[in-house]
């Protein structure tokens, strides 16, 4: 146990990167076996999860270094800067971090019935386990390059499986479309590194934000490194690609994608947050943030109303889901250096924003669970082909609508709890930005009502009337994330309490971050 | 307009660029902290003659760790996307 | 400023191998031509990351019978290597997708394709 | 398939690319090289033969289904080596003096030896496996995919 706990930064990133390359080989042995020890090993690394959420709840900041004798030992005797990779795990990436198990696991669990029959199957776990891998290790590393690293797992792993099928042209035209994006950013992601490489001669994330100087040169690196991220988030106005992957994308993978695009969210905060922690102009970069983030809000929900491909009405509204966590931040990113604005609303902002990352991971997950279910079944996506599925497909349509009131903000769903955050600390920095954001969520009510009404009630169709309700492991995959939606509705306050307030705490506190490497030196 | 607009775009990085190229540090004279801890360390520390190697499986093992995992998920990739598919699937 | 110029020559070079790549990339239409063009831009940043290593008379950093004198960096050419890998492993994936596209197709024009067009 | 001289030649040379491939592999921690090199020269070697004879040749001697466990067993032969540190801590160096690989080289310029480097060569047969088995499976499934072949599943 002493061992785990030890240990479990590392294991968590090892034990699906070990799972991934012995499936090949395992899957000589038969589907089912490998089926069991993929669903196992992502289980032990949950409990892995569990353990060291826990214990950095307790105990604050792990810092695990890779290669040395001691993990906390980041830096060598007698020298001045740390030399070795480490893994720094503080509350938002192991929020981040469990964030993305969740929705791994249902994922995992949702594709198991989804493909029996189909090829490829090893390769497709495969991948998987590496979109794990590489969205884990971009929320626990504590290095750039090695962040460029997971970067690009994340980005190759999800590019294939978007065009997992391939006998559709649409399928491999989205997943072009998704690595030209992810190589175009993660190559700008590694220039702007080797500017800051070239200047300070580091590479640890809390090296160099001690260090930092704040010249024209880290300017062009910040502005590079923003930019390569919010092209991988998908907000407007680079958000063009993101449709057309999410439509195509199989069963269990849209979610995944969807909550790396919200890891890359995570780095784009992990950048402006610690590594310029306020040293620049935050009201200015504050409000360019707010400002994406309310345009972002608002294009997504208006290009959502008017589509007719169930999957690309949700990707829309994924945009503009982002468009709230952006705001959030955003308002916080704005008072970052008012310390009476930010106790007063700052950090409600802050929380509000967070809070939204694991609850749209959740319900926007399990909306798109949902529109496979049912192309699963009828083998269309287009919403004017369907209806009446309602009578036949019970559990689906429970699920449904639990996520589409989730996503609108309707009491006392979790959707709610996270908006009234951001809507009653934004009144107080701007009321007209809450009142944009209080607009957009009515024209998503609105929509998904749309949706609603055409796919599940009505008359029975007779072209469906042999339609059955989805595999048992589906409706597990979906109902993992529906238990999650009813526990955080529940209990929003417990759980901002718990996981969403350390989580802003870790990135205010960029001193305690540089702490946790260059404590030891003067 | 697409054109206009994108010819400004381009024009602008590249003047950051260009103005980056010029404030970097003068070529060959880099600061050098961390590597000459490496220089000096790798043969005691690693038992390597070879310093790239020392940082590439050693200092930085990580690095290569993920390195070798984006060879594996491309190939792998490549594989799942080369795959036959069934007669069934090809239809839909 | 001006008197880095002489040294800078090959930064410079980054930043307009740089430019062509994102010229290609932004205005070209033709699927091959972008993935070279993202070749391009992978070959100005691996040039970028090995020129930053770079001591003036110094010699590669292995001890296997080498002249006394300072060694250039390390770090920068194992990060070139990784980042080459890297670059190979992307580009292979792009052209299987491509061939892909063109075997739907019948042509690697991003126009004639309705999702690739914008 | 090209001509006879073609296939003559390149059957002699790919011995002298797999002997060049694996010295380069086995001396990364001394000389410059390493697996990542060493398989590139191999998996060149491989593209030579594809060329030479045509895929549909190859294709019955080097079967993909082989080249993926040969792939993933590299994998596992670098990851193994990283957790074998874990009594210390992940990627700890742990055969710096033992018997195996871990004479220590003396400090500054010095002639070289081959039982140097702790994990390092062990990681590099590991590294050069891998990318021998992966660069030559995506050649070989590109060639295939462009002579309009489909694959084995």
């Amino acid at each position: 146990m002493e061992f785990l706990t030890l240990h479990s930064p590392i294991l968590i990133v090892a034990v699906p990167l070990l799972a991934a390359f012995i499936t090949p080989l395992i899957s000589r042995i038969g589907n089912r076996f490998r089926d069991t020890v993929n669903v196992s090993l992502l289980s032990f690394v949950t409990f892995l999860i569990a353990i060291l959420a826990v214990d950095i709840y307790a105990n604050g900041t792990r810092v695990y270094t890779f290669g040395a004798t001691v993990p906390e030992m980041a830096i060598p005797e007698n020298y001045m800067v740390p030399v070795r990779i480490m893994f720094q795990v503080d509350g938002i990436s192991i929020f981040m971090g469990l964030t993305t198990t969740v929705v791994t696991l249902a994922a995992l669990i949702y594709s198991l019935n989804f493909l029996k029959g189909q090829t490829g199957q090893d390769r497709f776990y495969s991948l998987l386990m590496l979109l794990y891998v590489g969205m884990i290790g971009l929320e626990f590393t504590g290095d750039m390059f090695n962040l460029f690293v997971f970067l690009e797992i994340l980005s190759i792993a999800g590019a294939g499986l978007a065009s997992y099928r391939t006998n559709l042209a649409d399928a491999v035209e989205g997943g072009f479309k998704y690595i030209v994006i992810s190589a175009v950013s993660a190559l700008l992601v590694l220039f702007a590194i080797g500017i800051l490489y070239g200047q300070y001669n580091l590479l640890s994330i809390a090296a160099l934000a001690n260090t930092m100087q704040f010249n024209m040169l880290d300017m062009i690196a910040l502005a590079m490194l923003a930019i390569a991220f919010f092209m991988k988030l998908a907000g407007v106005p680079l958000h063009m690609w993101a449709p057309d992957t999410y439509a195509v994308a199989p069963a269990g993978i849209t979610p995944m994608i969807y909550t790396s695009s919200a890891a890359s969210m995570y780095a784009l905060y992990r950048v402006t947050f610690t590594l310029y922690g306020g040293q620049f102009d935050t009201m200015a970069i504050g409000w360019i943030v707010i400002i994406l983030g309310v345009l972002s809000m608002f294009i997504g929900v208006m290009m959502a109303i008017h589509q007719t491909d169930i999957k690309r009405l949700m990707a829309y509204h994924a945009i503009s889901q982002s468009g709230y966590m952006l705001l959030g931040v955003g308002v916080g990113l704005a008072v970052l250096t008012d310390p009476a604005a930010m106790a007063n609303y700052g950090r409600d902002a802050m929380n509000g924003g967070i809070f939204h990352i694991i609850n749209n991971a959740l319900y926007k997950g399990m909306l798109f669970l949902t529109a496979e279910a049912i192309f699963f079944r009828i083998g269309t996506r287009d919403l004017n082909r369907m209806g009446g599925l309602g009578h036949n497909m019970k559990w689906t349509t429970i699920f449904f609508i639990i996520g589409a009131l989730a996503i609108s903000g309707i009491p006392p769903f979790n959707g709610f709890a996270s908006k009234l955050l951001i809507y009653e600390s934004v009144f107080r920095f701007n009321p007209l930005l809450s009142v944009i954001a209080m607009f957009v969520s009515l024209v998503t009510l609105a929509s998904f009502t749309k949706v609603f009404y055409s796919a599940f009630t009505g008359p029975e169709m007779p072209a469906y009337k042999e339609v059955r309700e989805v595999p048992r492991s589906m409706l597990i995959g979906m109902g993992i994330m529906a238990a999650c939606i009813i526990f955080f509705s529940i209990f929003p306050g417990l759980v901002v309490d718990t996981i969403v307030a350390p989580a802003t705490e870790a990135l205010i506190d960029q001193a305690g971050y540089i702490n946790g490497v260059m404590g030891a030196v003067p | 307009m697409r054109q206009v607009v994108a010819w400004f775009v381009l024009i602008t990085l590249v003047a950051f660029l260009v103005t980056g190229a010029l404030l970097m540090h003068p070529f060959g004279y880099p600061p050098a902290d961390m590597d000459d801890y490496m220089i000096a360390n790798s043969q005691a520390e690693t038992a390597n003659n070879n310093v790239v190697a020392a940082v590439l499986f050693d200092y930085r093992g990580l690095d290569t760790l993920g390195e070798a995992t984006v060879l594996f998920t491309a190939v792998t990739g490549v594989m799942l996307l080369f795959r036959a598919l069934k007669k069934r699937e090809k239809k839909t | 400023m001006m008197q880095y110029i002489p040294y800078n020559i090959p930064f410079i070079a980054v930043a307009l191998l740089v430019g062509v790549a994102l010229f290609i990339i932004i205005f070209k239409r033709n699927l091959i031509k972008i993935v070279m063009g993202i070749a391009i831009l992978e070959a100005g940043v691996n040039l970028f990351l090995v020129t930053l290593g770079y001591r003036a008379g110094g010699v590669a950093p292995i001890y296997t019978v080498t002249p006394e004198g300072t060694m250039v960096l390390p770090v920068p050419q194992a990060l070139t290597l990784t980042s080459i890998v890297i670059g190979v492993s992307v580009i292979a994936l792009m052209l299987t997708m491509v061939m892909y596209v063109y075997r739907h197709m019948g042509d690697i024009d991003a126009k004639k394709s309705r999702l690739l067009r914008g | 398939m090209l001509s006879k001289i073609v296939r003559t030649i390149s059957n002699q040379l790919i011995l002298f690319i797999l002997v060049f491939g694996l010295y380069i592999i086995m001396h990364g921690h001394v000389t410059p090289g390493g697996g990542f090199q060493g398989g590139a020269v191999i998996a060149s070697g491989v593209v030579m033969l594809i060329v030479a004879f045509g895929s549909s040749e190859i294709k019955k001697s080097l079967r993909e289904s082989h080249l993926s466990v040969v792939e993933s067993s590299g994998a596992l032969i670098f990851i193994g080596m990283a957790f074998a540190g874990m009594g210390t801590i992940f990627f700890y160096n742990f055969l710096v003096g033992t018997p195996v690989f871990g004479g220590i080289p003396p400090t500054g310029p010095n002639p070289g030896h081959v039982w140097t480097g702790g994990v390092i060569p062990l990681m590099n047969f590991g590294v050069g496996l891998k990318v021998i088995a992966g660069l030559s499976a995506v050649v070989l499934a590109m060639a295939l995919f462009s002579s309009g072949e489909e694959m084995e599943e």
